[in-house]
């Protein structure tokens, strides 16, 4: 009983993970629309969006454009699997946080393999930023993490989740400031604005989805999904306390929204401008925290 | 969204698809641009139609040809629309495209697009108010619901009189050509 | 680090306007830049050759898009010194106004394209729609949204309609009116600052070596406008003030832009105040046998972008012998951007572009 | 544009005309070899800003005139008040057979773009000019298209016009 709802859950996650990933990329182009005096598109759009790309013809550069993209798009629903999702978590006991320090790389690594075989000026421009970018933010995180491993004393995402259970949250604990870096460094794990340089249309003619088209944006598209819902539910877990699926679906809610304004407000930084912003003020953040948790511990 | 719809969705759903996604190239071929921002801005608000500006060609479906063409401008069209993926949509916006509009007579300027690539539909006028963009999306989808907007066909059908037009106005091409040419005879 | 060649354009999201800029890049830094106009060019000024004085007008206004009413103004200039005609004073005043219209709408749509440039798409938006309502007064005034060829030589087209003077009052208020929300959201911004400050630096000598003017040249420190060194139209008969600033980069060539645009608000409701009664052309012959003495005139305005010249040549027919257009953004797009985007990151392309306001059909005519 | 300063000009340079028809754009009208010296007097006269070159072509004359158009930045310590309200023509005629100038670059260095597009346009040689790429035009023109003696309609009439529409074949 026990393996059926295991494999059970290992099929519904990463279908959770997908629908509310790409319900939220709806809800970012209608809540934008409104922010800007505009009616917005329909809520389903990126759903006709992606229906149109599976149906048009994709340009393929060799294997090894075809395998990145694949591998990015296995390396995020990998990841799903990993983090409990209110109440399900597939394969959260098993190596919990490292884990996901190492399988976060994946998608970048899989765009920048896959990118590398288009030839295509603006996509080595855009790797080399998101490359950048990610070594930037990966500093502040790797602290953020360290200081919540322990203070928990723990690695699995599923014990930090318990033991916050009674709304106490991480984020009204001592872990309150590596709250703060994670919420800071949050825009560049989802590469929006004001950390989206890496598929800025104005500037590198949005980078590495340059030569993606058809079936390779849609790919494309759904990573994107995945991570979006990723990031926003790694931190619902890590410091608001997951809880049961509509609770937990409810709480990443208010961060995406948050997360919408942040866009809506901020035009985007050039790469060098984010990379000191990145190791200056959310890394001094959390390895203050990280020291303070130390010292309680 | 009533059952008629359901229907056609379930029938078909790469035209559906196609009919409320499209996504036009950023390209700013001619004057006809500057009624381009109106429309996809708070004004006019394209989005609710589906319709977005694409940063690349390789992402769109649909190519606004806006306003008159030069000679050079023709190249890069022609490079942009052979870059895009099929099916693809064109739609000349403004009078010169359509037979040169008040630059008949300039010799740099190319007078009948519909010479050199395949144009589904024409937008009349000059400047055509932004809502002659929304009636030419309306008439796109009738004529993608109809399968008429075929012109990306015809393209590949004929490419071999497209190329020939091409190198008439633009001399040797530098680029190989997309699909082989058939015989004529045939 | 591999030597690429990027090409900027002309298919591009960051390109307003048909315009293609080659770089050579060496990861984000640019080495080299080359401008690679032509993609608009239709031979205006051959064209007029083969068309009447009247004919030219509606012509003579596609060059610039952005801002056609400044074409039409110097061609009408042009014209009025070559055959020696009046303009009646009322006509002169609302002339003026019609240009800071155009003006304001002109530099909303920098706005645009500048903010759109950053991403900052939230003001992009709310300044395409601010600019939209300037077009409607002028669809109102001529019954054109974007060309409207008002101006005619020896006057105007027609008076403003009844109760109009109200509605570009009530529209300018509504413009002026989210003044402060532009300023929170965008001018203000720790962000823009951060983006445009220092960036497509120049200083005034090089300006001047280079044969810049408007924006480019008002952001180092000179106060060189046409309207106040040279006035025409209505512009020496109001108080108004030329909005400099000193560093002359980005940053300060967006906000002289800003204050101009205050600036001609201002200029508008003061004309509006003191405009005198009266008739608002003066009658020229036939147009279809319309032949101007044979002469050579050079009349020169500022536009939204800078100085705007326009050498006329006539050799007594009933058509123009040569119209040579001096543009503003021909040595800003030309030589000044090619200077300015050596060593620049790719990031900066579109904004050192945008904030010299180069405008492609003006440099390609 | 006073007196002295055109007897100035009269002095230093024999056979120029000055000709002052109004206040703000006096005309100089030289011979080819005295353009260079010319600009550069002006230059140093405050006149530093080359608003455009220019080109007009006279075709019953078989000339080619050529139109330096230099006005005057604002300074602060104003020599000559009034200096920047004047644009002065400085005018001279080439023959068309052998057209053929010095370049203006060593004196002003934005005529680099407008020499490259009258080279382009008229078939105007410019020696010494770094680049005389192409800078407008795609297609190659048998005679330069801003000519008088290029029917722009014929033109059209023979390229354009003679391109046949594709018909599908059914």
């Amino acid at each position: 009983m026990v393996t059926v709802m295991k494999i059970l859950e290992i099929i519904v996650s990463p279908l959770v993970a997908l629908i509310v990933g790409i319900f939220f990329l709806g809800l970012f182009r209608k809540m934008m629309a409104r922010i800007q005096w505009r009616y917005g598109p329909p809520l389903i759009q990126p759903v006709i969006d992606l229906v149109r790309l599976f149906n048009q013809r994709g340009f393929s550069h060799g294997a090894v454009f075809d395998l990145g993209i694949i591998l990015s798009l296995a390396g995020a629903l990998v990841l799903v699997l990993f983090i409990p999702i209110g109440g399900m978590c597939p394969l959260a006991n098993s190596g919990g946080l490292l884990v996901i320090l190492y399988v976060m790389l994946f998608a970048p690594i899989g765009i920048a393999l896959s990118g590398g075989e288009g030839a295509n000026p603006n996509i080595s421009i855009g790797i080399s930023r998101k490359l950048i970018l990610t070594l930037s933010y990966e500093v502040p995180f790797i602290f953020i993490i360290l200081s919540l491993m322990s203070y928990y004393q723990t690695i699995s995402i599923v014990e930090i989740v318990k033991a916050q259970a009674h709304y106490h949250w991480s984020l009204f604990s001592p872990l309150f400031l590596s709250g703060v870096a994670y919420f800071m460094i949050l825009p560049a794990m989802l590469g929006i604005r004001p950390f989206d340089m890496a598929s800025a249309p104005q500037e590198i003619s949005s980078g590495i989805d340059v030569e993606y088209g058809g079936k390779y944006l849609a790919f494309s598209q759904i990573e994107h999904a995945l991570s979006l819902f990723i990031v926003i539910a790694l931190f619902v877990n890590l410091f608001l306390g997951g809880g049961n699926l509509p609770v937990f679906l409810l709480k990443m809610l208010a961060v995406f929204v948050c997360g919408v304004f942040i866009h809506a407000s901020f035009p985007r930084f050039r790469i060098e401008q984010a990379t000191k912003y990145l190791w200056f003020w959310p890394t001094i953040i959390s390895f203050i925290s990280l020291i303070v948790i130390q010292l309680i511990r | 969204m009533d059952r008629n719809q359901i229907k056609k969705w379930l029938e078909s759903p790469g035209k559906m698809g196609h009919k409320y996604s499209l996504w036009a190239v950023y390209f700013c071929t001619g004057c006809g641009i500057i009624e381009i921002p109106p429309v996809i801005t708070s004004r006019w608000d394209a989005e609710r139609f589906g319709v977005l500006p694409a940063p690349s060609p390789r992402q769109a479906n649909l190519f606004l040809i806006t306003g008159y063409v030069s000679v050079k401008t023709l190249k890069a069209i022609i490079k942009t629309y052979e870059q895009m993926p099929e099916p693809k949509y064109t739609v000349g916006f403004g009078s010169c495209p359509i037979n040169g509009g008040m630059y008949w007579d300039s010799y740099n300027t190319i007078k009948h697009l519909d010479k050199y690539i395949p144009i589904d539909g024409w937008i009349a006028g000059c400047m055509p108010r932004p809502e002659a963009i929304f009636i030419a999306v309306t008439h796109l989808w009738t004529l993608i619901d109809k399968g008429m907007a075929k012109g990306y066909v015809k393209y590949r059908e004929n490419y071999g009189r497209y190329r020939e037009n091409q190198e008439k106005a633009l001399g040797k091409l530098e680029w190989p050509r997309l699909f082989p040419i058939k015989d004529e005879n045939e | 680090m591999r030597e690429l060649e990027l090409y900027f354009g002309p298919q591009h999201m960051g390109m307003v306007g048909n315009f293609s800029i080659t770089l050579k890049v060496e990861g984000d830094r640019i080495l080299q830049a080359i401008s690679n106009p032509g993609y608009l060019h239709r031979g205006f000024e051959k064209l007029m050759e083969y068309r009447t004085w009247i004919q030219n007008f509606p012509i003579v206004c596609r060059m610039n898009v952005v801002e056609p009413d400044s074409m039409e103004m110097i061609y009408a200039m042009g014209v009025e010194k070559l055959a020696g005609l009046e303009v009646p004073e009322r006509a002169h005043y609302l002339r003026s106004v019609y240009l800071e219209l155009a003006r304001v709408g002109s530099h909303l749509f920098g706005l645009w394209a500048y903010s759109n440039m950053l991403g900052f798409d939230t003001v992009a938006q709310w300044a395409m729609y601010h600019r939209d309502l300037v077009l409607d007064l002028f669809e109102e005034l001529t019954g054109g949204r974007v060309y409207h060829i008002y101006i005619w030589p020896g006057g105007v087209r027609r008076d403003f309609p009844k109760g109009f003077k109200d509605k570009i009052v009530s529209a300018l208020h509504s413009i002026g009116g989210c003044v402060p929300d532009y300023n929170n959201t965008f001018f203000e911004n720790r962000l823009f600052y951060d983006r445009a400050k220092g960036i497509g630096k120049i200083s005034q000598k090089e300006a001047m070596e280079l044969g810049a003017a408007g924006q480019v040249l008002r952001a180092t420190g000179m106060k060189y406008d046409i309207r106040k060194i040279q006035p025409y139209a209505a512009y020496d008969k109001v108080d108004w003030e030329v909005p400099i600033r000193e560093e002359g980069d980005a940053y300060s060539r967006i906000l002289v832009i800003r204050d101009e645009m205050i600036e001609s608000v201002h200029m508008i409701f003061k004309l509006l105040d003191v405009m005198p009664e009266g008739p608002v052309y003066h009658r020229i012959p036939n147009p279809f046998k319309w032949t101007i003495p044979r002469g050579d005139a050079y009349v020169r305005i500022e536009s939204s972008r800078g100085e705007l010249g326009l050498y006329l040549v006539s050799d007594g027919g009933d058509k123009p012998y040569r119209a040579h257009f001096r543009t503003p953004s021909y040595p800003h797009g030309l030589i000044i951007l090619e200077r300015l985007l050596k060593g620049a990151s790719v990031a900066d392309v579109g904004n050192i572009m945008i904030s010299l306001y180069v405008v492609a059909p003006e440099i390609d005519r | 544009m006073n007196k002295e300063f055109k007897q100035e000009l009269e002095s230093i340079f024999r056979d120029i005309t000055v000709n002052i028809t109004d206040d703000v754009t006096p005309v100089i009208a030289a011979a080819k070899p005295q353009i260079l010296a010319i600009l550069r007097f002006l230059k140093d006269k405050g006149y530093g800003h080359l608003a455009m070159i220019s080109c007009v072509d006279w075709l019953k004359e078989a000339q080619f005139e050529l139109v330096y158009l230099v006005s005057a930045y604002l300074k602060g310590d104003n020599e000559e008040p009034g200096q920047e309200k004047i644009t002065i023509l400085l005018k001279t005629r080439i023959d068309r057979d052998n057209a053929e100038l010095p370049t203006a670059i060593p004196v002003f260095e934005n005529a680099e773009p407008y020499e490259r597009e009258i080279h382009e346009l008229f078939g105007i040689h410019f020696t010494g000019h770094p680049r005389l790429l192409p800078l407008f035009l795609e297609r190659e023109y048998k005679i330069p298209p801003f000519r008088k003696d290029f029917d722009s309609r014929e033109y059209v009439k023979e390229v354009f016009d003679k391109i046949p529409f594709v018909e599908d074949k059914e």
